[in-house]
């Protein structure tokens, strides 16, 4: 394990690189166009008729096949075209054509129940998933063999106009693949192997987002957008209100999304205490169920306190301003209290509110049987959960939902990058930095982090009177603490302080377990693990805000660096 | 660096692979389980909603478990002609949210005919107006909140709240007044002390339960709570030991009854415990249930009912020692509800499609037959007209019966 | 009055098993400066490895609890001991200098994966399983106050094992170089300590710790779950953060703080057992406002 | 005579049973440069930290034009007295612009509403900090680094970058802790330019400093701080000539060498918390 034996591996693999690059291409191609399994599954044949099927016709090479032929080619491309940082983005497609052939390998045997159905089985050959592992694993190796060099700088400047585009067009590109992650394996039970194959599809994403990370794209891109920060909400928004429109736009997905949103809307109310003033909130799902259930009060439901109802748009204000109270006020011992001591603080009001709430504290939360009966929200007499139609076009229901809450989301990301990029923001962060210094400067931190966590809470209690309306149901068993961690691990797994990792962050956390409901059983143990291996390999984030990039950036080009000058020396 | 993180990803994946062939089924060779019925028109899917992972997921693998025999059977009898009925389970992790998200996926699907669930009343808050927009019956194996079929005035004005909704369990406003009269009545324990673990179940049982004991003419010397997830309920124990009940009442299931009612004992409050359905399990005595502790559980006695045993032993027969846990008989019963109720809509050789599910509605509606857990058959509300209840005591380590009936009030 | 001292009795228990959990919980932190939050996953690890350990014994010595007793020890520390290598080695080591909150995420995540993996692939473990009752049973009367053996020897085991972790932390040369890695690794580094050896072995005494914890809540309560870890691990971390993170003292009195709270308000303060879990939290936050660091903490002195 | 622009009366520190500062009293008339010296552990950080309200001093006061100083280092800064710190204290992962406006932060009006919509008065103050920011960068000698990290700086830029920082609340006194710790010769001669040129601004400077030779040549008056207590004061050529300051530079009994080292791990540690 020392660092001499490293060296000497990696020598030995240098003149190696190219030709084991040019073997996974070809390799990967052809397993495409091997069979993958010896007999039909007992749920039928194994999707895209890899079973006991070659390839057949110019173009019939479909789903996660279609994938290891792009991966494939994309590997042949890579070896001989200038690509800058090459090793990083063939080990990148090698992780992903690993990663496909894995996934697909693994279940077919565990679902035909031996290695047989993977290789041979009674005078039947199916070979494509031991190739294709090869091929991965090949390639992987010839990325470390080509040498892992920083990833590649753009340099060059784009006029607006142009930047406009790329951007439109990459976000685009974005929609597509989020429609495509979403519909992957279907909907409802109709595909008895969706599950494997939305993995699949997830290691065919990593293959491919890597190679663009490694180019250098992604990081451009992201500069890119941080440049022109209104246009991009702007298109986010826009992409977002697309989605609909797509083959994801179904009432299942609606609901989904709409979830995904009102957590990444509090998600980003949480960046703003986690991400910008590096204050660990381990009890933040609180303030959304204090304003879930302000809401659900104000509603007009049968168990509601107030036996009226008031305009949605004055509860969720309500609601947004009494989370923030009780923001300031769960914030108030910042003022002593640093720290980790800080987050138990947290931990501990989190806490109090279940207690509180499951023990109907005031009459306000109707205890263990919770507040039914919300109403949904209507607007000019169209309820927000009934499907509607625009011209001929027949939008699922739960659309107008969907559509609330992207605006919402857009707006907290807003409020987020205005804060960030202004005098309260800086003043965040340097808290963050480091706390004396900030006070060195005449920041007054105390007030600068109870107001963090005011308006942390107000977002959170905003996005909570959402949830009580589309929820319809407000039990404090929606409040708990794994939701706090829940939250707090799209924040960092996203990446802290950036304002798109919130959102990436949140449709993670709750995609995966969706997409992942084939697993029945097994689901939260493979999240658990999703976590530990993302935190292992992405430590800082999945889109780390600038800052952090660059810390992280370094101290990997250093071992880059390292390892070059070992390698050379060798 | 980089070296460790390639030989910890190969590990990971090593170890993922031994995971994959653990869980192996072992059936080489394939095609579709075979079974002689006609499946030409395809596959019509009941839906289970309930906690798949997590700490309810014994209650939730048992209500799925049941689901899936009483599909298999009916594939088997071909009770739907010319189709093939499949479960599709969906985790609810007992959080209202994550439910709606299930529900929601089932109710997109065409072909889901009905669904079974939920577990949690609350989560069933959620579940409810989904499934009615879309018209697919739900029935429950185990919300016992009366507010979900008869309104918030469960008891002044009762209302049907979801045409959709239907159960086969009992509802708190008979199970506990009638535990109330037997402890108070036959038993004569004037002082009862109640523990409820808070949530929607136990804290409503325990709440009618406690009307009855004060109408009856006994008092209720004290009310606590355990949280969910506690483990040593010493501090309960000595509080209401000073109290001086002669039984206990405690609201919620088995998990924390039998622990509790070992420690009552052991700290010397040796008088019985008495709980609902939650608590009819043999896992009760197993984890401490002592003799002499009470349970009340919905229909007659399981041994006096053929059903129930040919219940017991097909689940056996498939799924091995796994426990088809409190709510699996409810399960096997409200999925044959709407199996049936299926069979009669489709009556004829008619073809499926989203228009047959209001007669699905009326059909669950209009179901009678004789499950595992007694009659099947629902009232004006939905609720389940089987209101005979047991209760049962622990002799000899075992679940005996020792009083059947209906509460008249 | 009598109320008041069995109150008190059963809170002292509940502090003992927590106390076990929190010295895991302070050590960890204070070397590494990381919320283990599988922590407590790791003493419901040593517990369900202690119950297996009991359950693959030949039935001769099941039945006599003075060898099934110590077997199951072993059982339940070796397991433990291995999940918290393996979790050091391969989940929090690679992390080392990530941005500080990225192992505590990979702390949930293994919690989360522990928990489950458990539930999954121990057979019956979906919900609480019986444990063999291999303590004597039977109690301490005196007057009108029940007081368990079990329980007894669980709270003679904690103060023990603390008393003997505190003198080994003192005085060893092991326990030293701990010190010295938690007061500044790179100089610690320099001085010829080998920091990776030393966080291992904290995470070593962590689990035996939580190993004898496991056991004896099986033993004591005769019945476990694989949500014991988590609600328990809690309870520590608010040990260990009342009574100061990184003392040994400070973490078992932290501990039995809160177990005294838990029966005394569950008995007296308004509200009832309904809110003794509100009390511990509120105390809780008065300490820390009152006493940042803790009740035995080092104050955290301003770097200029 | 005017009212000096800061006062330290009388100021003692104790920490727990040490007392690391013995009635330290220290005048600075406007526009000049004082030198604060001392051996290791002398206190003279310790003395910092209670001028900027980092610590609140056991006794004695603080006066800056006149007005005592109350313990929040905040309110220290805002009325106008700014310090750098020995070991370099910037905010890592900002860019050195950002650094430098955070320094504005006491002097920008912007409420958390402004910050919220971005309105015209908004993009007015946050135009005229950014200049107001780039001046002082220009004036310390940054040029062309405004969106480095300040961590990527090298270690002389650091230094000037923080001097920077400071400027940029506008104060009237500046505390500078050891400003050429770690440089060269140039880079040491550089930074003496630099701090006349702030004093002809009309800032009035404070400097710890080990580089005896370099406060000599700086400083308009110089105080000797041993052991907490302040043990010199006068001109350079007075201090110089002190035999005092010489067996305290050179030759020392060795009990108190021992306290010394004492001293040096306390504040060894005191960095470390």
């Amino acid at each position: 394990m020392s660092t001499v034996d490293t060296s000497a591996k990696r020598s030995a693999l240098a003149p190696l690189g190219k030709p084991f690059a040019a073997a996974g291409g070809v390799l990967g191609i052809v397993a495409a166009l091997l069979p993958w399994v010896t007999f039909p599954l007992n749920d039928g044949n194994w999707p895209d008729n890899s079973t006991l099927q070659y390839f057949d016709a110019p173009f019939g090479v479909t789903g996660f096949r279609w994938h290891v032929l792009v991966l494939g080619i994309l590997i042949l491309v890579a070896a001989f075209a200038p690509v800058p940082s090459r090793g990083r983005v063939v080990r990148a497609l090698g992780w992903g054509l690993t990663l496909v052939s894995f996934v697909n390998c693994a279940y077919i045997t565990v679902k035909g129940g031996g290695l047989g159905a993977i290789t041979a089985l009674e005078g039947a050959t199916a070979f494509g998933g031991v190739v294709g592992l090869v091929a991965g694993v090949l390639t992987i190796l010839a990325g470390y063999g080509i040498g892992i060099e920083p990833v590649g700088e753009w340099k060059f400047k784009i006029s607006t106009p142009v930047a406009y585009l790329v951007l439109l067009l990459s976000f685009g590109a974005v929609l597509y693949a989020v429609a495509a992650m979403l519909t992957t394996g279907g909907v409802g039970s109709a595909n008895p192997y969706a599950g494997a194959i939305f993995l699949s599809f997830l290691g065919f994403a990593t293959g491919v987002l890597g190679a663009l990370s490694g180019v250098g794209y992604v990081r451009w891109l992201s500069a890119l957008s941080e440049q022109h920060r209104v246009f991009s909400v702007i298109v986010l928004a826009a992409c977002a209100l697309l989605l609909p429109f797509t083959e994801a736009g179904n009432e299942y997905w609606m609901t989904v999304a709409a979830n995904i949103g009102i957590y990444a809307a509090t998600a980003i109310g949480l960046n703003i205490v986690v991400g910008l003033a590096g204050l660990l909130d381990l009890g933040y799902v609180a303030f959304m169920g204090i304003g879930a259930l302000v809401a659900a009060n104000f509603s007009g439901a049968a168990t509601a306190y107030f036996g009226f109802a008031l305009p949605f748009p004055v509860a969720a204000v309500i609601a947004a301003v009494v989370a923030g109270i009780f923001g300031a006020i769960v914030g108030s011992p910042t003022l002593r209290v640093r720290g980790d001591y800080l987050a138990i603080v947290t931990l501990a009001f989190g806490e109090i509110f279940t207690r509180s709430a499951q023990n109907d504290i005031g009459g306000f939360t109707n205890g263990s049987n919770a507040i039914p009966g919300v109403p949904a929200l209507s607007l000019f007499g169209a309820e927000f959960n009934k499907s509607i139609s625009i011209g001929a076009v027949k939008l699922p229901a739960g659309v107008l939902y969907y559509v609330l809450i992207v605006l919402l989301v857009a707006a907290t990301m807003a409020v987020f990058a205005n804060l960030k990029f202004s005098r309260i923001g800086r003043a965040w962060i340097a808290i963050r930095e480091d706390e004396d210094a900030a006070r060195a400067m005449g920041i007054r931190t105390g007030k600068m982090k109870i107001l963090a966590f005011l308006i942390g809470a107000m977002l959170a209690g905003l996005a909570g009177a959402v949830f009580a309306h589309k929820n319809g149901t407000v039990s404090y068993e929606s409040f708990k603490f794994l939701e706090s961690v829940t939250l707090l691990a799209a924040v960092i797994l996203g990446g802290m302080g950036s304002i798109p990792g919130a959102v990436l962050g949140a449709a993670l956390l709750f995609v995966l377990p969706e997409k992942l409901r084939d697993f029945e059983d097994y689901r939260l143990m493979i999240f658990g693990l999703a976590l530990v291996l993302i935190m292992r390999f992405r430590p800082v984030g999945l889109i780390p805000d600038a800052h952090r990039r660059a810390e992280m950036v370094e101290r990997a080009d250093e071992n880059a660096e390292e390892a070059h000058v070992e390698a050379k020396k060798a | 660096m980089r070296k460790h993180s390639v030989k910890s990803a190969a590990i990971v994946g090593a170890s993922l692979l031994v995971l994959a062939a653990c869980g192996s089924n072992k059936t080489e060779g394939g095609g579709t389980n075979g079974g002689s019925c006609d499946t030409s028109k395809g596959t019509l899917t009941v839906g289970v909603v309930a906690p798949l992972s997590g700490n309810l997921s014994a209650l939730g693998v048992g209500i799925k478990q049941s689901a899936e025999l009483a599909v298999d059977e009916a594939n088997k009898k071909c009770t739907v002609p010319g189709f093939k009925l499949t479960v599709s389970a969906q985790d609810d992790e007992a959080n209202p949210a994550k439910g709606a998200q299930a529900a929601t996926k089932l109710s997109t699907d065409p072909n889901v005919v009905g669904v079974v669930g939920t577990l949690n009343s609350s989560v069933a808050q959620t579940v409810q107006p989904i499934l009615r927009d879309k018209k697919i019956p739900m029935v429950s194996p185990a919300n016992t909140n009366p507010s979900l079929t008869r309104g918030n005035d469960f008891l002044t004005a009762p209302k049907r709240q979801f045409d959709n909704y239907f159960r086969v369990c009992t509802t708190d406003d008979l199970q506990g007044p009638y535990a109330a009269n037997y402890l108070v009545e036959k038993a004569g324990k004037k002082k009862i002390a109640i523990i409820t673990d808070g949530k929607t179940y136990g804290e409503g049982l325990a709440a009618e339960l406690s009307k009855q004991v004060t109408k009856k003419g006994g008092t209720i010397v004290g009310s606590e709570k355990v949280g969910e997830k506690d483990t040593d309920f010493s501090g309960v124990i000595a509080k209401i030991k000073a109290l001086g009940p002669e039984a206990v009442y405690y609201g919620g299931e088995y998990p924390v009854a039998g622990p509790l009612s070992k420690q009552m004992k052991d700290n010397g409050l040796d008088v019985p415990l008495m709980g609902g359905d939650g608590i009819f399990d043999p896992k009760f005595i197993e984890l401490g249930g002592k003799e002499g502790d009470l349970a009340t559980s919905v229909g007659a006695p399981t041994e006096s009912l053929a059903t129930a045993k040919a219940f017991v032993d097909a689940y056996k027969a498939k799924f091995g020692k796994e426990d088809y846990a409190a709510y699996g008989a409810f399960s096997y019963d409200a999925t044959n509800a709407i199996i049936g109720g299926l069979a009669k809509t489709l009556e004829g050789g008619a073809a499926w499609d989203e228009s047959k599910r209001d007669g699905m509605l009326t059909n669950v509606g209009a179901f009678s037959g004789s499950g595992a857990t007694g009659e099947i058959k629902f009232d004006q509300y939905g609720d389940s007209t089987n209101k005979v209840l047991t209760v049962y005591q622990v002799t000899s380590a075992k679940w005996k019966d020792v009083q059947t009936g209906t509460f008249t009030g | 009055m009598s109320v008041l001292f069995q109150q008190l009795a059963n809170g002292v228990i509940q502090g003992a098993l927590i106390a076990l959990i929190a010295l895991g919980y302070t050590m960890v932190y204070g070397i590494i400066q990381l919320i283990n939050f599988a922590h407590g996953e790791v003493f419901m690890v040593a517990s369900y490895g202690g119950l297996a350990t009991f359950t693959l014994l030949p039935d001769d010595l099941k039945k006599s609890p003075a060898v099934a007793l110590p077997l199951m020890f072993v059982g339940g520390i070796v397991v433990a001991v291995i999940v918290a290598v393996i979790m050091e080695r391969f989940a929090y080591r690679p992390l080392r200098n990530a941005p500080r909150l990225a192992p505590l995420i990979t702390a949930l995540g293994v919690s989360v994966f522990l928990q489950e993996a458990v539930r999954v692939f121990y057979p019956n473990a979906k919900s609480n399983l019986p444990y063999p009752k291999v303590f004597p049973e039977g109690n301490l009367t005196i007057g009108s106050v029940n007081i368990s053996w079990t329980g007894i020897l669980l709270v003679a085991l904690s103060v023990g094992l603390a008393v003997i972790l505190q003198t080994y932390i003192n005085r060893s040369r092991m326990g030293r170089a701990m010190r010295a890695t938690a007061q500044d690794p790179d100089t610690a580094k320099l001085m010829g300590v080998n920091p990776d050896r030393v966080i291992v072995l904290t995470f070593v005494i962590g689990a035996v710790l939580a190993g004898v914890a496991g056991i004896m809540f099986g033993g004591y309560l005769n019945n476990i779950n694989i949500d014991m870890g988590f609600q328990n691990g809690i309870f520590a971390f608010t040990a260990a953060v009342l009574g100061g993170v990184g003392s040994i003292r400070g973490a078992v009195i932290g501990a039995f703080i809160i177990g005294l709270i838990k029966t005394v308000a569950g008995q007296y303060m308004p509200g009832g057992t309904q809110y003794d879990y509100v009390w511990i939290f509120v105390v809780l936050i008065l300490v820390l406002v009152f006493r940042p660091q803790g009740l035995f903490g080092e104050p955290e002195r301003v770097r200029a | 005579m005017s009212t000096p622009v800061l006062e330290a009366r009388d100021v003692s520190m104790v920490f727990g049973g040490l007392k690391a500062l013995k009635g330290v009293t220290l005048t600075l008339e406007e526009g000049k440069i004082v030198g604060l010296i001392g051996p290791n552990g002398a206190g003279k950080t310790t003395f910092f930290n209670c001028l900027t309200g980092l610590y609140t001093p056991t006794t004695g006061e603080v006066l800056l034009k006149g007005n005592v100083l109350h313990g929040d280092p905040a309110k220290v800064t805002a009325a106008g007295l700014a310090r750098t710190f020995q070991n370099i204290r910037l905010f890592p992962s900002m860019t050195v612009l950002e650094n430098v406006m955070v320094g504005r932060h006491v002097r920008m009006k912007q409420g958390p509403l402004a910050s919220l919509f971005h309105g015209p008065a908004y993009q007015r103050g946050e135009k005229a900090a950014r200049e107001r920011s780039r001046e002082l960068l220009a004036f310390v000698g940054l040029n062309g680094v405004d969106d480095e990290l300040s961590r990527n700086l090298p270690y002389g830029d650091q230094r000037r970058l923080e001097i920077a920082r400071a400027l940029a609340t506008d104060p009237a006194v500046l505390l500078l802790d050891e400003p050429t710790a770690g440089m060269n010769p140039q880079e040491t001669e550089a930074t003496q330019q630099l701090i006349f040129r702030i004093r002809d601004t009309g800032v009035s400077v404070v400097v710890i400093e080990h580089d005896i030779k370099f406060i000599f040549g700086l400083c308009d008056s110089v105080s000797v701080l041993v052991q907490g207590e302040l043990l010199v004061e006068g001109s350079p050529e007075v201090v110089r000539a002190d035999p005092r300051v010489i067996e305290a530079y050179l030759g020392k009994p060795p009990e108190e060498v021992q306290h010394d080292v004492e001293a040096a791990a306390a504040s060894v540690e005191e960095e470390q918390a």
